[in-house]
């Protein structure tokens, strides 16, 4: 019998990837039971109305065209994909990190394996996008992206949006030991390679205005040396164009870390940082102050400590892992985790985005779980839910396309046949862009 | 109370039995801070009642006196002078049973736990490194357990005695039901190391049997305190618990259990379900690894089919590995990927104390039990329904602050 | 897609024992093509008959019952499992207990993995009945066993526990041992024997000690039990030599404690082969370093013939080649590593050997140095239905095992 | 160059007796006929008891019946199999050192460090390899330029056959092999500092900054021209060979160490669009497709055969990569290795090719014609038509049968190595001389 479910199993992704190639062009309308559309409420008995991969219409009265291709979900619910924010989904094992401490420049697209098998597994639990960032062995790691859980062959086809965050590390401790003074040569190494870039900026400046000025210069001795042509009487017209010629001033090379950086100081690309303890945490929002940096929290295992200073900074902080058992070996940066963490965040008014922080890719499937754990240690229901959908979304400036169900957006949609934060919330079925990627049998 | 009475206790008449309540009673007692909570009586009125080993009872109530529970139903005479707890919209089941973890050690825990001197060290007592202070223990109440297995560690192929206590609740003395519940085994490669014998899986069964062989001739009189425990094991008195995940650890373990017909639980386990069969016609009992510790769905699925071939499982958080909150997430994971959602509760409370041998006392909500409760926001099986109140021996020992 | 099914039905459905039990009632008859009985001489359009997983009838016209499901192989060449005398451990970890460098009690049937990959990999090289060893990096390593590769629990795998001693003489039993010079000793490698020397000497010793332990009854010594049956001819003994050298001296000792060794790897047997020969000593060749690989090679100084396996069957005597694992003393090598024996037999040929001795060397010898060649290593009535059918020549290199039976059971076939 | 040469003479003469070839030294016959049994043309249909005449070493006719010109020098080849000469796509053999620990260094070439004495030349030659590409190791960004080479001469020049061709570009981290103790067993892992984004962090960076010289390389040499001064600066030529890698004038051989590599590969390719082969790993075959729309050129790692556990079933699943990438229709060449020594013939790889499906003409193609075009060499090698080189092999049976040995190998219409002749392998496969003394010593102490 094994065997023959093994047959049906080959079968039905056989199916499944003919329901995708067909459901690409057409129409889909989903009756629903109760559609979250975490932005705007809960919509009972509505009506949701995909159009090439957008959600063209949603609400109660929405005509549903003939031709479209009608889903039932009465007695269920839809709500958007979820979104794991501190994913290790499709990242090679051992290549979260590069030894060099400051690389801002590092791409973690480049070290994203589109050929894993977890994918399906992870989709199955209603997880439509994951938040890929690299490691906390590098002071600046690198780049984040967020991916869709497409069925890709490349990175490029799988990829939502790149270059969302640059990741950075305070106070991790190395083989189980930290101390104050690598806390502070963290700290103090990062804010190096902030000045260095301003200055990098500066000189960058001062030649672009040289080169301006050297053109000017160069233009006018065209001039005069047309005029001397015109008057062309005496012979020492040769002379005198020799004399004082402006020299062109001398290009400096571009740097890709620095580059990054100023993007970061520019407040295009946000600065996330992973930060444990209270002092770790009050370093980085002492950094974001300094350089007016637009900054994300990552961790911040003991928020819950200062939740009214970030509450009043505003600054976003992803939470995560939210028990530690998610985690291989706790490291000493997590002697005083705690469950509630997210909880107290939130009801202190601070925009917290849950992760799963898990110990390989596939836990990225755990992401309702742990909404509902943070639930079960006193978060809000909606809160929850929103911090693994909308907020993480919002945080990687994603929320234009994915997060919630409004008219307009990509169509990445799951239809659980209860809450999605119950534990037996069943997940039926899981579209991507309109496409049915994942269908229960 | 001397190890040795107790040791044994599980296993004889309920004279001993009167003995040993009788002394844990006393050393309750000892606390002053529930000196007056013993006598007086508790009443729970709850929205439903997981009694466990029947149906559950919707709007029941738990009555209990002395520490003990004295009934369960619906309508039932209410004592005069009881304190009653109303809580109609909350849930009440017996306190959660941890079959294996390592809680109230230093933070070094795996430091503490690994005596690797020697690769026999069956008469060390795990209980003489439990600190029930420790801020781990405290935590602990709000994950619902309320009765843990206190494990020596998994590098040495036999690594000590185990204890079983119920969480102390701040107070010194920890409750102790089992200085020596069993002798814990490692047949997983975690027991080889490169410079101490045994080095090598054939060594290491080697060795093991070497070990059990020596304690069957072991005769009175000469002192050997390894041999005088193992002795105990050959002849089934003291449980041991075998600790093995992978298939061909599991089946060199059923392999020494039948030649020395040992009482024997298997710890782990975590590819047991290939040879679920086996373990069920034999039926050794599992204490499944945390799931949580698995991602691969193959892996999940594992311990679901292990109990549908017939096998009796309880749950273990191996803590400080995984949190002990996460006892119950554990069985809420394997449930939702193939268990039997009663099967997770009772893996979780009764199965558990049977397998650990003190279902006499624990591990479900019937008139005679202790009274170690939970009372849940909602629904045991949500990961969403938090702890709201642990009551242990009729004692409300936490209590989720109200805001 | 059908192999998978296959493969499902003996490595994951729990009721794999029964449903060979009752597979096993019905009959099967192969139509082949050409069939190497190795035994005798090859059969061209035979039909091979099985029941209850035994050969019950070869030959060129017998008439096939009606209720016998039929495996067209008209096509294809068929030939016995092969045996493989000296295969991969499918046990995790080390393979040597390194506490003590006399370590004779220590099975490795204890601690076979039925599930492990090597076995599931090594079926699909053809190999139906194996030998397994204790590693290299011990003198006296310990018993090996034979087995089948297909089963659920160690006890279906094993065909015969204690099947043979092995002892390691060469540079790798001294590996990593350290006299205890000025310093205490720290761990239990400062020891003997560092040199070759204390090698021949450690193993005269236990011999000796064995021979005291027999006269004496005294004590229960697990250890000595087994070098005491070994000594008196119970166990097998094999000896692992590379060098001529090494091979002179086990030849030797076998000589002076009376005693009937088999030879494994003998890499410069071709060297002495007239010398083993004489003693008539089994041969177990293989793993085959046809250029200097590591550096212990060098160290040892051995040299390399590409046709030791010729030049030895030549000289007469009984040669088997087994594929082991070329990943060193202490670690079985996974099956890409090392090489199968089909491979191994087919160079073996090119370098000099006959065809009709290198497809005994991987089937009948091998079975009779086992000794268990009255179940496998051949095609005849009676035997085991432990059977290959290929595309071709099983010494062609472009020729491939379509279909592995095993008692009776097909455990192996490409879509 | 001076010292190289004398060391290699001075080798020479050491192993002077062991390749005898080295020691034939015949002049080039103007006219020579072969007569062979069968000829493989591999360009087109094979040839029973045909004639390749060749003047000057380049082939001037193959065919049934040719007729053979009175002057003729006639090679008899009734009983043998005569076909193109295998070529090597890939090696980093033979090198005294293959990888430079520096990442970019694209200047280096594999011509000064190429060993002429290295047994690995004599034993290719022995195999019946008569063109090499040999490129530096997989462990360096960009590790520099290769050689074009036959395994035959006694010194660089004399091996010469293209200098200055294929550029190694290694997309894998530099590996340095630990043992670690893994799910039960111990297996050698990876421990690399660097990571898979640094290589492609540095190779954007390295490409950047190229682009940067050579505009202000340009603005410069401008600026002279307005200025009416001479411009004398030449271009760096440390980065000479990455520009031709963008003109085209080279081809990136793109090591991907892991199949996730190859997108990497072909971003880099359509970004910059060099002309570009894949050097895969054992699991490059997950690729296959993607490959295969790009028409790729594939150079196979020498492990052929990977096992794969199935995750529904648990069964171990042969994946062979030759036969994936001929049903995804992509061209591929073969490597040979040293570590075992069915891997190391490049014969035995295609045999084991056909023996998983792959069509016989495709195979023989895959060690002959498809790597010489790889290399740029197959306007005189890979195949034996009018025009091309008369590099053959005279083998005593079909190339892909396990029992046929290399009988002849002729580069450039020279017969260069001769079975007859090799000590070596005589040395290898006879029974040597028994010592004296040692039987009867034996004798006497075991009795």
């Amino acid at each position: 019998m094994v065997s023959c479910k093994h047959i049906f199993i080959l079968l039905s992704l056989f199916l499944l990837s003919t329901v995708t190639a067909g459901s690409a062009a057409e129409n889909i309308a989903i009756r629903a039971g109760n559609i979250l559309t975490i932005s705007g409420g809960v919509i009972e008995n509505g009506i949701i109305l995909v159009e090439d991969g957008k959600i063209k219409a949603l609400g109660q009265e929405v005509v549903v065209p003939d031709g479209a291709r009608v889903i039932d979900a009465k007695d269920k619910y839809v709500a958007p994909g979820l979104v794991d924010a501190q994913s290790r989904l499709y990242v090679i094992d051992g290549e979260l990190n590069e030894s060099r401490a400051v690389a801002p420049e590092l791409d973690i697209l480049d070290a994203v394996d589109p050929f894993i098998k977890e994918r399906q597994e992870v989709l199955a639990q209603g997880v439509t996008a994951v938040c890929v960032a690299p490691g906390n062995r590098g002071l600046l790691g690198g780049l984040g992206a967020v991916l869709k859980l497409r069925g890709a062959k490349t990175a490029k086809e799988m990829v939502l949006r790149t270059n969302v965050a640059v990741k950075g590390a305070i106070g991790i401790s190395r083989s189980n030991q930290s101390s104050s003074l690598t806390r502070l040569e963290n700290y103090s190494s990062i804010r190096e390679a902030l000045l260095e870039t301003q200055t990098y900026m500066q000189q960058k400046r001062k030649y672009e205005q040289e080169l301006a000025e050297y053109e000017k210069k160069k233009a006018e001795k065209k001039e005069q040396a047309k005029s001397n042509d015109q008057q062309a009487d005496k012979g020492d017209s040769a002379s005198r164009g020799a004399k004082d010629k402006p020299t062109r001033p001398a290009k400096p090379g571009t740097n890709p870390t620095y580059e990054i950086l100023a993007r970061v100081l520019g407040k295009e690309i946000p600065l996330q940082i992973e930060a444990h303890r209270v002092d770790d945490i009050l370093n980085a929002l002492r950094l974001a102050d300094e350089f007016d940096l637009c900054l994300i929290l990552d961790k911040c295992t003991e928020g819950y400590k200062i939740a009214d200073q970030i509450a009043r900074r505003k600054v976003p902080v992803i939470v995560g892992p939210v028990s530690t058992s998610f985690l291989d070996m706790p490291a000493l940066e997590y002697r005083n985790h705690d469950t509630r963490n997210a909880a107290i965040l939130s009801k202190k008014g601070v925009k917290v985005a849950l992760g799963v922080a898990g110990r390989d890719g596939a836990s990225s499937k755990f992401i309702a779980l742990a909404a509902a754990t943070a639930v079960a240690n006193g978060m809000d229901r909606q809160a929850a839910l929103r911090a693994i959908t909308l907020t993480p979304a919002e945080i990687f400036g994603v929320a234009n396309r994915i997060g919630s169900l409004e008219v307009g957006k990509d169509a990445d949609m799951v239809i659980f046949r209860r809450h999605p934060l119950d534990a037996f919330a069943q997940v039926e079925m899981v579209l991507i862009e309109g496409k049915i990627v994942y269908e229960r049998k | 109370m001397s190890g040795s009475d107790t040791g044994t206790s599980r296993r004889l008449c309920p004279k001993a039995w009167w003995a040993l309540l009788t002394i844990l009673s006393l050393s309750l007692c000892a606390g002053p801070a529930m000196a007056g909570a013993d006598r007086q009586s508790l009443v729970i009125k709850a929205g439903v009642i997981w009694p466990m080993t029947g149906s559950a009872i919707t709007n029941g109530l738990v009555i209990i006196e002395n520490g003990k529970i004295t009934a369960v139903g619906t309508n039932l005479p209410i004592p005069e002078g009881a304190k009653i707890l109303e809580m109609p919209d909350k849930q009440v089941m017996p306190g959660l049973i941890d079959g294996h973890c390592h809680l109230g050690l230093s933070l070094a825990a795996f430091a503490e736990i690994e005596e690797t001197v020697s690769a026999v060290t069956p008469d060390m007592q795990i209980l003489d490194a439990f600190n029930p202070l420790a801020s781990d223990v405290t935590k602990a109440l709000r994950s619902g357990v309320t009765t843990v297995l206190l494990a020596p560690g998994y590098k040495n192929p036999i690594a000590g005695q185990m204890a079983i206590v119920k969480l102390p609740g701040g107070k010194k003395d920890a409750g102790i039901i089992n200085r020596s519940a069993g002798v814990k085994f490692s047949l997983g490669n975690e027991a080889l190391m490169s410079d101490r014998r045994p080095t090598s899986r054939p060594g290491l069964l080697a060795q093991v049997r070497e070990e059990l062989n020596k304690a069957g001739q072991y005769q009175e009189g000469k002192f050997d305190p390894r041999a005088e425990i193992l002795k105990r094991v050959v002849q089934g008195q003291l449980p041991v618990h075998i600790y093995c995940n992978a298939v061909d650890e599991i089946l060199a373990a059923i392999k020494i259990i039948d030649e020395y017909k040992l009482k024997a639980v298997i710890v782990g386990a975590r590819e047991g379900d290939e040879i679920a069969e086996m373990l069920a016609e034999r039926n050794i009992p599992l204490i499944y690894m945390p799931t949580i510790l698995a991602s691969q769905d193959k892996d999940l699925k594992r311990v679901g089919r292990i109990a549908a071939a017939g096998v009796k499982v309880a749950f273990a958080s191996y803590a400080p590995r995984t949190n002990l909150s996460d006892l119950r997430t554990s069985a809420i994971i394997a449930a939702k990927y193939g268990l039997a959602p009663e099967l997770a509760l009772k893996g979780l409370t009764i199965n558990a104390a049977e397998i650990l041998g003190i279902a006499q006392r624990l591990g479900s909500i019937e008139p005679g039990k202790d009274a170690d409760l939970v009372i849940l926001s909602g629904d045991p099986l949500e990961l969403t329904s938090g702890v709201e109140m642990v009551i242990i021996d009729g004692n409300i020992v936490y209590q989720k602050e109200q805001k | 897609m059908r192999a998978c099914a296959i493969w499902l039905t003996f490595f994951s459905l729990p009721l794999m024992v029964t449903s060979v039990s009752s597979a096993q009632e019905k009959t099967v008859a192969i139509k082949a093509g050409e069939i190497l009985t190795v035994s005798g001489a090859p059969i061209k359009a035979g039909i091979i008959l099985i029941q209850n997983g035994k050969i019950v009838d070869i030959g060129t016209t017998i008439a096939v019952p009606q209720d016998a499901s039929v495996i067209d192989a008209s096509d294809s060449v068929v030939m016995p499992g092969l045996v493989d005398a000296g295969a991969l451990p499918p046990v995790r970890g080390d393979l040597n207990e390194q506490s003590s460098e006399i370590t004779p009690a220590l099975r490795i049937s204890t601690a076979l993995d039925p599930k492990s990959k090597v076995l599931k990999r090594i079926v699909q090289t053809g190999c139906t009945t194996l030998y397994i060893a204790p590693g290299g990096a011990n003198l006296i390593a310990g018993l090996g066993v034979i087995m089948k590769p297909v089963g659920k629990s160690a006890a279906e795998l094993i065909i015969k526990d204690d099947a043979a001693l092995k002892i390691v003489m060469g540079s790798d039993s001294t590996q990593g041992n350290r006299i205890p010079w000025y310093e205490p000793p720290t761990t239990f490698y400062y020891r003997r024997p560092t040199t070759t020397m204390a090698v021949a000497w450690m193993l005269r010793k236990s011999f000796f000690d064995a021979k005291q332990y027999i006269a004496s009854h005294e004590k229960e010594d697990p250890n000595m039990e087994i070098i005491a049956a070994a000594l008196q001819g119970k166990i097998p003994i094999r000896v692992a030599v590379r060098r001529a050298i090494d091979i002179r001296t086990a030849l030797r000792i076998a000589n002076e404690y009376g005693l009937q060794v088999i030879l494994d790897e003998c890499t410069e047997g071709y060297k002495v082969a007239e010398e083993i020969a004489k003693k008539n000593t089994p041969v177990v060749l293989g793993p085959f370093y046809y250029y200097p690989r590591t550096s212990s090679q060098y160290e040892e100084g051995r040299e390399v013939n590409w046709n030791n396996a010729g030049i030895l069957a030549k000289a007469g005597v009984r040669v088997a080649i087994a594929s082991n694992s070329q990943e060193g003393p202490r670690f079985a090598a996974t099956q890409d590593e090392s090489v199968d024996l089909l491979t191994a037999a087919t160079f073996a040929v090119r370098h000099g050997m006959a065809p009709a001795e290198a497809l005994k060397a991987i089937t009948l010898t091998p079975a009779e140095i086992l000794g268990v060649a009255e179940r496998v290593g051949s095609l005849e009535n009676g035997k085991d239905a432990d059977i290959l059918i290929l595309s071709g020549n099983p010494l062609a290199a472009t020729s491939r095992i379509k279909l592995v039976i095993l008692k009776g059971e097909t455990v192996y076939q490409i879509d | 160059m001076k010292f190289k040469f004398c060391r290699a003479l001075i080798s020479v003469s050491l192993i002077a007796g062991t390749v005898s070839t080295l020691g034939y030294a015949a002049p080039v016959r103007k006219k020579l006929a072969i007569k062979a049994g069968k000829i493989i043309t591999v360009a087109g249909p094979e040839i029973q008891d045909g004639a390749i005449l060749i003047e000057d070493g380049i082939i001037k006719a193959v065919d049934k019946n040719v007729e053979i010109p009175w002057d003729a020098e006639v090679i008899e080849a009734k009983d043998r199999v005569v076909m193109p000469g295998f070529v090597l796509a890939h090696t980093s053999n033979g090198l005294d050192a293959q990888n430079e620990n520096v990442p970019e260094v694209p200047f280096l070439s594999t011509f000064d460090s190429i060993d002429p004495v290295s047994p690995f030349f004599e034993d290719s030659l022995r195999d019946g390899v008569v063109a090499m590409l040999v490129l530096p190791g997989n462990n360096t960004l960009l590790g520099g330029t290769g050689t074009v080479v036959k395994p035959y001469g006694r010194t660089v020049e004399t091996m010469l056959i293209k200098r200055y061709s294929g550029l190694k570009i290694s997309l894998a981290p530099p590996v340095q092999q630990t043992l670690r103790y893994m799910d039960g067993r111990y297996s050698y892992q990876s421990t690399a500092s660097v990571s898979r984004m640094g290589q492609m962090q540095r190779l954007r960076r390295y490409m950047a900054e190229l682009k940067d010289y050579l505009e202000q390389y340009e603005q410069r040499k401008k600026d002279a021209k307005e200025q009416e001064k001479l411009f004398d600066e030449e271009i760096d030529p440390r980065k000479q060979p990455m520009i031709d890698l963008s003109n085209g004038k080279l081809t990136a051989f793109i090591y991907c160490g892991i199949a996730a590599d190859v997108p990497k590969a072909i971003e880099i390719q359509e970004t910059h669009n060099f002309n570009t082969a894949l050097v895969l790993g054992t699991d490059g075959y997950k690729a296959a497709d993607l490959i295969s729309k790009k028409k790729m050129p594939v150079i196979l790692d020498p492990q052929l055969v990977v096992w794969e556990t199935n995750e529904e079933t648990y069964a171990e699943e042969m994946k062979v990569a030759p036969a994936i990438f001929y049903k995804a229709g992509v061209k591929f060449a073969f490597q040979a290795d040293t570590s075992e020594y069915g891997r190391r013939y490049l014969w035995y790889q295609a045999a084991t090719a056909v023996r998983y499906g792959v069509d016989r003409a495709e195979a023989l193609k895959s060690i002959t014609l498809y790597p010489a075009q790889f290399i740029g060499i197959d306007n005189r090698f890979g195949s034996i038509e009018s025009g091309k080189e008369a590099s053959l092999v005279f083998l005593t049976g079909d190339p892909l049968d396990a029992q046929t040995w290399v009988d002849k190998v002729m580069i450039g219409g020279e017969i260069v190595y001769e079975k007859a002749k090799d000590l070596r392998l005589k040395k290898l496969l006879e029974k040597p001389k028994p010592e004296e003394g040692q039987q009867t010593s034996q004798d006497k102490n075991t009795d």
